[in-house]
């Protein structure tokens, strides 16, 4: 029963922030010049954000990457810190295919290693063509295993995990932005924010994002299916992006606001690390045992 | 500690539910408030008398004091016992930490224990005719005559008041004062001439709820709490729901149980999509309860609860439809219980009405939350 | 292409809704009490109403039934005027079970004459027990096949479409006095109706409304599939329904408000003359055909 | 006859689609608007040659007076040949009309033979930077200036302005004048000093619209159509879609059956979930279809516009996800067609936005379809 962030959580989340805010990498992550963003992530390591899914408390990973997705970071997030770290060196980026769920790996061209994982096993891997994206700062590659190097458990679930963290703080960015836009954008006289509709809007996107947050909190408790929380976080962040653009209007779409970094990134979340159907297949396989309790049984509780 | 607590309440209530009052289970609630009241009037006050009402009410007003997850408990175990709905439950749950909050001295003492003992039962006078949502648009007035409030007015959608022995009500204690301003909370007996109750015939053909009319009641001086009768009123709807959540959780959770077995037998799951939505259902429990336990780990819940309220009242509302689908799939019979899923309906229907309707809570999410601009005043 | 009503459709229509607008049987009937709800009956007879599926356009039955579903008239509407006519004198009432999609008999305590159908073939039946219905105006009886009468093709199929017809009509019911409702009733100092979050509401029941009868007029037609007809209706009545109680808050859901009368006719008509589940497998298999159509086909127009 | 027409018409796509003109298959509309200009201009004037432009239009203005079945057979075919998206379609369905209805002589003279065949283009002068759904904002003004108008002010949004000879715009020409009044319709050159055209670039990377600055455009003073140029600009927008909407439905049903045989191919199909929703895709096309047909039996469709809008913008926001989530079940690669689908999901979600918000949408029925009372002013 322990969902609430500690001070000292609070605290590091704030520094993050910090960090992140001042950054403004993805544009020219998107135009292909990775120097601004790379620089974040060496600031990141000595901050110790790459090691902290091997330290401390389960939730952190989710403080992190929360931070991460809100300010729409670029950069092999969830293989470096949620997937790989016990085979990084704290300092370098990986990233990693674990087919046929994760087909591709991302950034695989700056990544300071590639990696392939079958049936728990570890493969070096050499990085191949690219293949599109729907999100110009998640570039996918695909990747050819070579050498077995180590094994590694749950890597799957870690990825699944980090990346409805990601999503809850994408989510957020987007309500955020929105809520900002409609409190200073004026039509027929009045803030757009001031209409019911539009007010509604983002109370529904507000409500979706607040039912997700503990989910993703309590699948780093091993308290809730990952499964759930993935795709909970999936589909308030996609509220959340559909929600942004309304009320943005035809501004939200265009390349000069930076509303698509998130929009794009939603997107591609949503299918990465397993699709809606993958999860929904694997809850309602979870649902199973329970499925045969008799209405009479008292509920577990 | 709090697995002590949880085997020695299943432990009373399996001693207890039993011989006449073994009748009672499931009895009560939307839709069953009707039902049964003198014998669950008698099974409240055995609760007192083991001690298990008003548990987390400090040990001099007649509780005991038990922690935030004992409180979880007790209502998930009482709810998961199948023990009927309460009758006390007003006094206990509104009154009660509303007098605690706000209340003087002689208040506390002369209510708070009856509560606790069941010796005196409550309802809630708030809601007038077509104010709806507006609680601010109160008529009611009273006037000091003597050392006397003087009550006229009328309020609406009380339920229980004709069982109650009091009722707390918002009057207009400044005359020609507007909304929020000039409101008094008083508290006024029930059984006396100025009183009068009319039931509400819903469309299922019971009644839930009652007209209240005050004509000339009476009350003494001292009866009000507080100074800002407003302030007092939004206090105790602060105090609605919260731990009993957990308690609503587990009955949601058996009413779900209970429609995944019928949609088996009748055939109805063969549908996928009736299978989507009845484990889309499972998913929102699961929402319900991690968010739940989230607010009660928060120093102050701040507004979640109109974020809940929207949940749970959506997820019931769902219910209700989804079970017409699976018990329309096999035709309609009484052996399939239509009576159960029929209430289940008709009365989950209502939840985005009451307690601040769906509309209301998403403006109080988007001004006081989110802080956007409240619409322009005509 | 020809969706909209004739001239002299858009008479009778006026005709019916004047003798109809009249009446107030439903609350009587609901009570047991039949008298003046038969006499409104025997006036529909006089009119044609119960014989006008076999004569002239067949969108007359729609016009029909859609104003019996506006006008919540009790009585077992769909057999008499679309199911069983031919088999029937004008100026009786009929009632039918045509299991298992219609187990139940309507009203077949009042009704002249009792059938089973089975595989087309009509048999007289005898009324036995009552069964709990949702709705009191649609009181629902068990019956037993007794001597062979008939036969008759496309029972069901009739009685969906006539289903769907009056569940138009009911939606519609709902909309108008939502909307007359929200006009009038005043909260926060402004009639409800003047708030954004009523008006998208209500805006959406009338595109719900507005999309299913064309759909309802082509099924008559043989220009759409019946069951996408009677889903879409379904759906459009069961929101006005929602809508309906939520405009009206607590009120609409008291006996002494009439609201009610449409509220648990929409709910019966939905499970009635086939389930949704049972319509949606049927517009998957008529959809199969196409199904196997490749994208590179020029569509049929 | 109406089979005829659709015989004659099929048979002259199938054969003029060919050669350097069929490389244009699919080509140009959301997302594709800046591919293969010139070819699609050239394109555009076969089809007059042939005389199939401006089918709806009197004999006197180029058209050939074609029935509306006619015309609906004609968009469909059209679409399902798959031929271009049109360049001169400003012209022909938003102009002429508005020139018919409103425009004098001269001017019906002067400019609807041009438009049929295709001499000259058409864009669209309303939005303004900073109004959005609010088509009233107009802060453009046009002055007469001896026997010329001089327009200076900044419109966005404007699809074709780089190629566009001529625009239609909305300017204020009564000083101080406010929201709906004081406005005019001016028919503005493109070709000229004070008219400059900066494209936008979208997320997609490509640019569909463009804004466009007037620094003391000219144009003759003869050059305004009606008096009132407010409902002139209206005229103009209930002239959009309409019959159009048949070849919509068309393209709508070709990604439809696209991304079914996708669905199929990658095995996104197996999901229950992912095969109902694209049978409800199925369905609601059934339903556009029907009511498209409806609409037109009308003798005025009235506000069937927002209605159509509403639910084939939803439809295709829907479909646009829809199609990522089928793409994605099998990961995205090039072969797969993901460019196509990327597309459809990027530009689909604008549906909602463009030619009247849904919000404006819902206003629009709630307020004159069913009476219900506007908002009051702040």
């Amino acid at each position: 029963m322990r969902f609430a962030l500690t001070p000292e959580q609070n605290q590091f989340a704030e520094t993050l922030d910090a960090v992140l805010a001042k950054s403004d990498v993805a544009r020219p992550w998107a135009d292909g010049d990775h120097t601004p963003g790379l620089a974040v992530w060496r600031r990141l390591a000595e901050l110790g954000v790459t090691t902290i899914a091997q330290e401390g408390d389960p939730t952190d990973l989710v403080v992190v990457m929360e931070a991460i997705g809100f300010h729409a970071l670029p950069g092999p997030a969830i293989e470096t810190i949620a997937v790989l770290p016990t085979l990084l060196d704290g300092m370098s980026l990986g990233t990693v295919a674990i087919p046929p769920r994760v087909p591709y790996a991302v950034d695989a061209d700056v990544a300071d290693r590639v990696l392939v994982i079958r049936d728990d096993v570890v493969f070096d891997a050499e990085c191949g063509p690219q293949v599109a994206s729907v999100d110009p700062c998640r570039r996918l590659f695909t990747v050819t295993a070579t050498t077995e190097v180590a094994r590694l458990g749950n890597a799957f679930e870690r990825g699944v995990l980090a990346c409805a963290a990601q999503l809850l703080g994408a989510g957020r960015a987007l309500l955020a932005r929105s809520v900002a836009y409609a409190k200073q954008r004026a039509q027929f006289g009045r803030p757009i924010g001031s209409f019911q509709a539009v007010k509604h809007q983002l109370a529904n996107v507000h409500v979706a994002l607040e039912l997700a947050r503990p989910l993703v909190y309590g699948a780093a408790l091993d308290a809730v299916d990952v499964s759930g929380a993935k795709v909970a976080a999936g589909n308030a962040a996609g509220l959340a992006a559909r929600c942004a653009l309304q009320v943005h209007g035809a501004i939200g779409y265009t390349r000069e606001n930076d509303l698509s970094f998130w929009l794009t990134k939603v997107r591609a979340l949503r299918s990465a690390w397993g699709t809606e159907s993958i999860h929904r297949a694997q809850i309602l396989t979870n649902l199973h045992p329970r499925k045969q309790s008799s209405p009479e049984e008292a509920p577990t509780s | 500690m709090s697995d002590q607590f949880r085997q020695q309440l299943r432990g009373w209530l399996a001693e207890n539910l039993t011989g006449e009052f073994a009748k009672l289970r499931g009895v009560g609630g939307p839709g069953r408030e009707h039902e049964e009241f003198e014998l669950r009037l008698a099974w409240d006050r055995r609760l007192a008398r083991a001690g298990w009402t008003c548990l987390g009410w400090p040990v001099e007003h007649g509780g005991r004091q038990a922690s935030l997850a004992e409180q979880v408990i007790f209502h998930e175990e009482y709810a998961a016992a199948r023990a009927p709905a309460r009758v006390s439950h007003i006094g206990e749950e509104l009154l009660g930490p509303t007098l605690i909050a706000f209340g003087t001295k002689e208040q506390r003492d002369r209510f708070l224990p009856r509560i606790a003992a069941v010796e005196e039962l409550w309802c809630q006078g708030y809601s007038e005719p077509g104010a709806g949502s507006d609680l601010a648009a109160v008529s009611t007035t009273a006037t000091l005559d003597g050392d006397e409030w003087v009550v006229t007015g009328q309020k609406v959608w009380t339920s229980l008041a004709h069982v109650a022995d009091w009722c707390f009500v918002l009057a207009r204690t400044e005359p020609g004062s507007r909304r929020q301003r000039g409101l008094s909370y008083l508290l006024v007996p029930m059984n006396q001439p100025g009183v009068e109750v009319r039931p509400i015939r819903q469309l299922t053909g019971t009644s839930e709820f009652n007209e209240v009319f005050f004509d000339q009641a009476r009350t003494p001086a001292g009866m009000v709490v507080g100074d800002d009768g407003w302030r007092v009123a939004m206090g105790t709807l602060a105090f609605e729901r919260g731990v009993a959540t957990f308690g609503q959780q587990v009955g949601f959770r058996r009413e779900l149980d209970a429609l995944v077995g019928l949609a088996r037998r009748n055939g109805a799951m063969a549908d996928p999509v009736i299978e989507y939505r009845l484990a889309q259902a499972r998913i929102g429990l699961e929402v319900m309860r991690a968010h739940a336990i989230r607010t009660l780990s928060r120093d102050n819940p701040g507004f979640e609860a109109s974020v809940a309220k929207l949940v749970w009242a959506r997820w019931h509302r769902d219910l209700g439809e989804l079970a017409m689908d699976v018990v329309g799939a096999a035709g309609m019979t009484v052996e399939d219980g239509l009576d159960e899923w029929q209430r289940l309906f008709l009365f989950s229907r209502a939840d985005t009405i009451y307690g601040g309707s769906d509309e209301i809570q998403r403006n109080i999410i988007a001004e006081r939350v989110l802080g956007l601009p409240k619409e322009p005043r005509p």
